[in-house]
């Protein structure tokens, strides 16, 4: 199958979902002439027109907000959130508008909104563009969460996103776009709800939550290297949560590590280990550890970033930890 | 007052359901029918029936915590209003969204909104949609004094002039947010002065003039169904009653009151049309008395409809359950 | 000792830091005249003057983002966000500006700011009036979080934030306010990390989170009826968060529930429930269990709003289901 | 030229030290020294340097992600800032700020800012704790033209206004938001035109003329310091570079970059300053050189300063540590 690259995934998903339904347009800052600052949407607009990728001002809460007022008359929008830190800018909107509007109408507004929005850190981009605020948006019912981590679903979960009828926060990692992979030239969807097992292994779970998808598999290569087999779940999205897989693997290896690079208090992985300590309480044979980034700020010095994030070493070192364990 | 050609009856049998509509509200909540907080628009029935008189059916409305009047005016029915405000099953949300979040979209109207200016971005996102369909529609905005110093204003109102959206922004200054007068708000005299700076013309219009209001609101739809862009509107009118049922209004002068009192719209409008005679003798009262029966109805309405189950509370929160699971 | 209310508390704690120190101030929505939408500031503006006692427009960004530049250069404002549901417009401030400037300039930035929140659901007050968002703020690394339960903590938590040096988000629920207590009237301060343990027990932990306080009192009074005994955590800060009375007290009891009024997903409950997860593995005999208000936005209907809310019921229900579990 | 009694050779060294401090740095910046980046301000030198020269020691600013010349231009010292650049130990924020977050408070510099607009409320902030204290103190935020469009601006901007706070609404109109050319994220020509919308004056100024700058500062910041309130100063400006290292600037013409070049700033003002012998002669060349020497210091000092130790990333996120818990 041919190879493409996670931003060309992306590009792709949007491109085609707007030559099949007239309704799906994109709108952003710089997503027009630019293509967007990462390049995810280069080329559309020389395709589709100014009308349907649309340049807008620097105005966050509008842009949400414009997105949603037409969604709610029927049209499809893609808003671009260009780094996940700036979301906060649109919060009322996401929050106290986009989640509620159906809940708050009796389940009559229809609000296929898609918002996609960049995160992740590494790059010394200091501490407000380096963020993963997903787990903010887990709290506030309405939305779903999605992150995924492979070219093939970053094309299938955003095709399934723009499709829906429910808001969607899909976020993009900084360091995915690069990323190639085997993408069918066919239309497909992948849907929502349903975990990858990216790994089989039997003696630890590992659940790795977006960008750390390539930390993870270098450091179940590693533990491999000293017998240690390591099952690696990916649950690309966070709402819905494929708890069930999440559960089961648990029960089956009796050992869980989360890992993910929003920051270690209450991030996904709280809710995560949550889940699993109430429903796969029985069969842990070790404590549920998290590996996460560290509880400050992203700080500009890159080796001073790298220590707060979560590295191989580190899960390594968990997954050792919670195999070597003795309760 | 300015001549208009239209439905004076029609207007005036609005204007009276309105009123009509918050005295029995307000009775409802204190008899217990009515569980939640109520922010009357009691002396505002003007702006909403004239802003409304100038839309179609198929044009769509945002409105605000002062919304009654607004969904009134644009086609809602009394008695699924009350039933909602009742939180019961037959009101517009089924019982979820009250007084703060009633919507209808099949009236066009995208919903009373609990957070001050949180609407005014999704008007502007249906208008974009109209306007990108190549539609007849605009999206009339209506927010009080005090939403004008919120970001989520400035940059749809931003927006809207960049493109030229049909949106009309409807401002509603009774001189109060809450507590705290305009001027203790804002440094100018003129919200309407703000429109300049966004590229449209703002005008000022008496609020407690039902025709002057009609008047102007299709001067500003006019030149947004021509594509000529938005227009600001201020209508200076006054809430007879507190913020909210139960206010205090420690915060303003009976005299202020009672001034704004001689000026009440509906009495003024009824004046009106009987004095000059535009109306055939006893319609007024024929009106009045189809009002009443209409409110009976509507309470009526209300107190028979059945509460939602409480398990419900769980449906309407997605568009769909990915097969059934529920999250 | 004399009693006093939780809402009289917190305004003598303000008063009194004001009368000590002339850089308190407090500024907000109709905090002046109007002494709080909830009264809490009532009689403050007599004694200050509009000055330290500051009505604002309504803009909750430039009141947070206000309070953060007085505080850089020496003032300790207190600022009131009038229902924490608002907080989303002002989420930059607080997100990127307020928790991120000390640590963004190396650790020279003082940031002694206060910010007033009122959470909590009970009343019908709909999807945008009824949120406890204290879990996204505890995945911001930079702030402080605290939930007074009693008057004497409301008092003593207060003026602890009011003369700290760093952004403080103190959540004041709405059944609280009138809730009364012992609180002496000579000065004093109750520090930030340490947990109150309200009742001691030897059955199963019970962690109680802000405003869900007296409904886990009942439910411990009624689990005593039938021989189950109850230890009440009271964390009164979730950062710092007092990890060791928490872990000390299921290591004693060997099952935890935990209560809060936050939505289940993601709130401040699966932190604790992670960490205990991490760090007492070992030691518990039954699943962690979460009670809390069910994934979906409140729905006004006061039935309905009951149904998600967590109740005496639920409490009871969990904590006989933990007792009576066999692994 | 406009003529200003002040040390015109002053001016030219700050402008010239911005100049080279730019070029400086996106060499060292290709060099590896510094790690993140750089949205120079090459061709602004004028505004920064004019702006700043009305201001006093104490008086503050707040600044934006372009915001080198700020700083320099209020007293920063280049060593310190490329060190800072360079992530190391002996910068600004000892290595944890980075470009887009210098600040250095002894010198009244409150911070760059990664958030377009966020820096705007905290100046209004600052003002309103100057005037609260009575001192003698201004505020002056520099933002770009894009900035505008952002709710944070009008928030402040009208808080400002409201209370005649002593602050400089400094806009740096450089004609784009990164791709996005000003008419197409605001649809008036002039920015100032907002100003009397919130009950200031707007003045505009060529912003490549540091003596025009100068004189219409000084005039703002009289204003202020008198009690007359805020000024929104826009300057015309251009951007010579991309707007980060690396950017293609595909958006815009050569044509159009070429006449600006032609109004180069530093360059100009050099030469009339040679032309009109307002400066003993060889002054110019002599500050040439010690500016050069002053680059070439900062550098060195920078290269030799010992990067931060990676475990102090955990350090100075709060101002303490509640006994030594670290959270
Ligand atoms: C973002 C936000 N801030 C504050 C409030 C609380 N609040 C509700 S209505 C209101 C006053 C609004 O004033 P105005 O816009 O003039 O409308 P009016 O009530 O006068 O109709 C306030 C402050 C809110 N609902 N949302
Ligand atoms: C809230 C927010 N939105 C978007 C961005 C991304 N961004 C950084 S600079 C910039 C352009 C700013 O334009 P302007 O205010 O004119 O300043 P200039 O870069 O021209 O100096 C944008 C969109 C951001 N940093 N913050
Ligand atoms: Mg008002
Ligand atoms: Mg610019």
């Amino acid at each position: 199958m041919r190879e493409i690259s996670f931003s060309q995934a992306l590009n792709e998903a949007m491109s085609e979902e707007m030559r099949r339904d007239a309704s799906v347009f994109l709108m952003g800052e710089d997503v027009g002439v630019f293509g967007g600052v990462f390049g995810v949407s280069a080329g559309m607009l020389a395709e589709f027109g100014e009308e349907r990728v649309r340049d807008t001002p620097i105005s966050e809460a509008a842009i949400v907000g414009g997105g949603l007022g037409a969604a709610l008359v029927g049209m499809r929008p893609i808003v671009e959130i260009m780094f996940a830190d700036f979301v906060t800018v649109a919060m009322d909107q996401v929050v106290n508008q986009v989640a509620k509007a159906r809940a708050m109408s009796g389940g009559k507004a229809s609000v296929p909104l898609t918002i996609r929005l960049v995160n992740g850190a590494p790059g010394s981009a200091a501490a407000q563009h380096s963020q993963s605020p997903e787990a903010w948006f887990m709290n506030v019912p309405g939305l779903k969460i999605v992150l995924p981590t492979t070219p093939y679903d970053a094309k299938g979960l955003l095709k399934t996103a723009i499709r829906g009828d429910d808001p969607v926060l899909f976020f993009e990692h900084k360091n995915l776009y690069a990323v190639t992979g085997e993408v069918p030239e066919e239309d497909y969807t992948v849907p929502f709800g349903q975990a990858a097992i990216r790994r089989e292994g039997s003696d630890a779970t590992v659940i790795a939550i977006g960008g750390v998808s390539a930390t993870v598999a270098e450091a179940a290569e590693r533990l491999a290297e000293s017998g240690i087999s390591v099952e690696i779940i990916d649950p690309r999205t966070l709402v819905p949560l494929d708890t069930e897989t999440l559960v089961n693997s648990v029960k089956k290896t009796h050992r869980a590590v989360i890992v993910h690079e929003a920051h270690r208090r209450a991030g996904p992985g709280a809710e995560i280990a949550a889940i699993l300590a109430e429903q796969a309480i029985g069969y842990l044979d070790a404590p549920i550890l998290r590996v996460a980034t560290k509880n400050v700020p992203f700080p500009y010095n890159p080796d001073l970033e790298q220590f707060i994030l979560p590295t191989v070493d580190d899960v390594v070192a968990a997954v050792e930890g919670v195999v070597k364990y003795m309760l | 007052m300015t001549q208009a050609p239209t439905n004076l009856l029609h207007l005036y049998r609005q204007m009276a359901t309105i009123r009509q509509f918050e005295l029995r509200a307000i009775n409802e909540r204190r008899s217990g029918l009515i569980p939640g907080f109520i922010h009357s628009c009691v002396g505002q029935e003007a702006t909403a029936v004239g802003a409304c008189a100038a839309l179609n059916r198929d044009d769509v409305i945002a409105s605000t915590h002062r919304g009654h009047g607004h969904l009134i005016a644009k086609g809602g029915e009394p008695k699924y209003m009350m039933a909602e405000l009742a939180g019961r099953s037959d009101g517009y949300c089924g019982g979820k969204g009250g007084s703060l979040h009633l919507s209808d979209f099949d009236l066009g109207i995208l919903g009373a909104n609990g957070i001050v200016a949180g609407g005014i971005p999704m008007a502007a996102g249906a208008a974009l949609a109209f306007q990108m369909r190549g539609e007849d529609r605009v999206a009339l905005v209506f927010f009080g004094d005090g939403a004008v110093n919120e970001g989520a204003f400035h940059e749809a109102a931003n927006l809207a002039g960049l493109w030229k959206l049909p949106v009309i922004f409807f401002c509603e200054n009774n001189l109060y947010g809450e507590g705290t007068p305009q001027h203790k708000q804002t440094p100018i005299p003129d919200l309407s002065a703000r429109a300049p700076g966004y590229g449209f013309p703002g005008v000022i219009v008496d609020g407690n003039d039902v025709l002057a209001v009609l008047e102007t609101t299709r001067q500003a739809v006019a030149r947004a169904r021509a594509g000529g862009g938005p227009t600001f509107i201020e209508a200076k009118t006054y809430r007879q009653r507190g913020h909210y049922e139960g206010d205090p209004m420690i915060y303003r002068s009976q005299e202020e009151m009672e001034a704004w009192k001689q000026r009440d719209p509906v009495v003024g409008f009824r004046k009106w049309l009987e004095d000059s005679n535009t109306v055939e003798p006893g319609a007024l009262d024929a009106t009045d008395a189809e009002v009443q029966a209409l409110l009976d109805d509507a309470v009526a309405f209300a107190a028979a409809s059945p509460p939602p189950a409480p398990e419900s509370a769980l449906e309407g929160v997605y568009g769909d359950t990915h097969g059934g699971r529920v999250f």
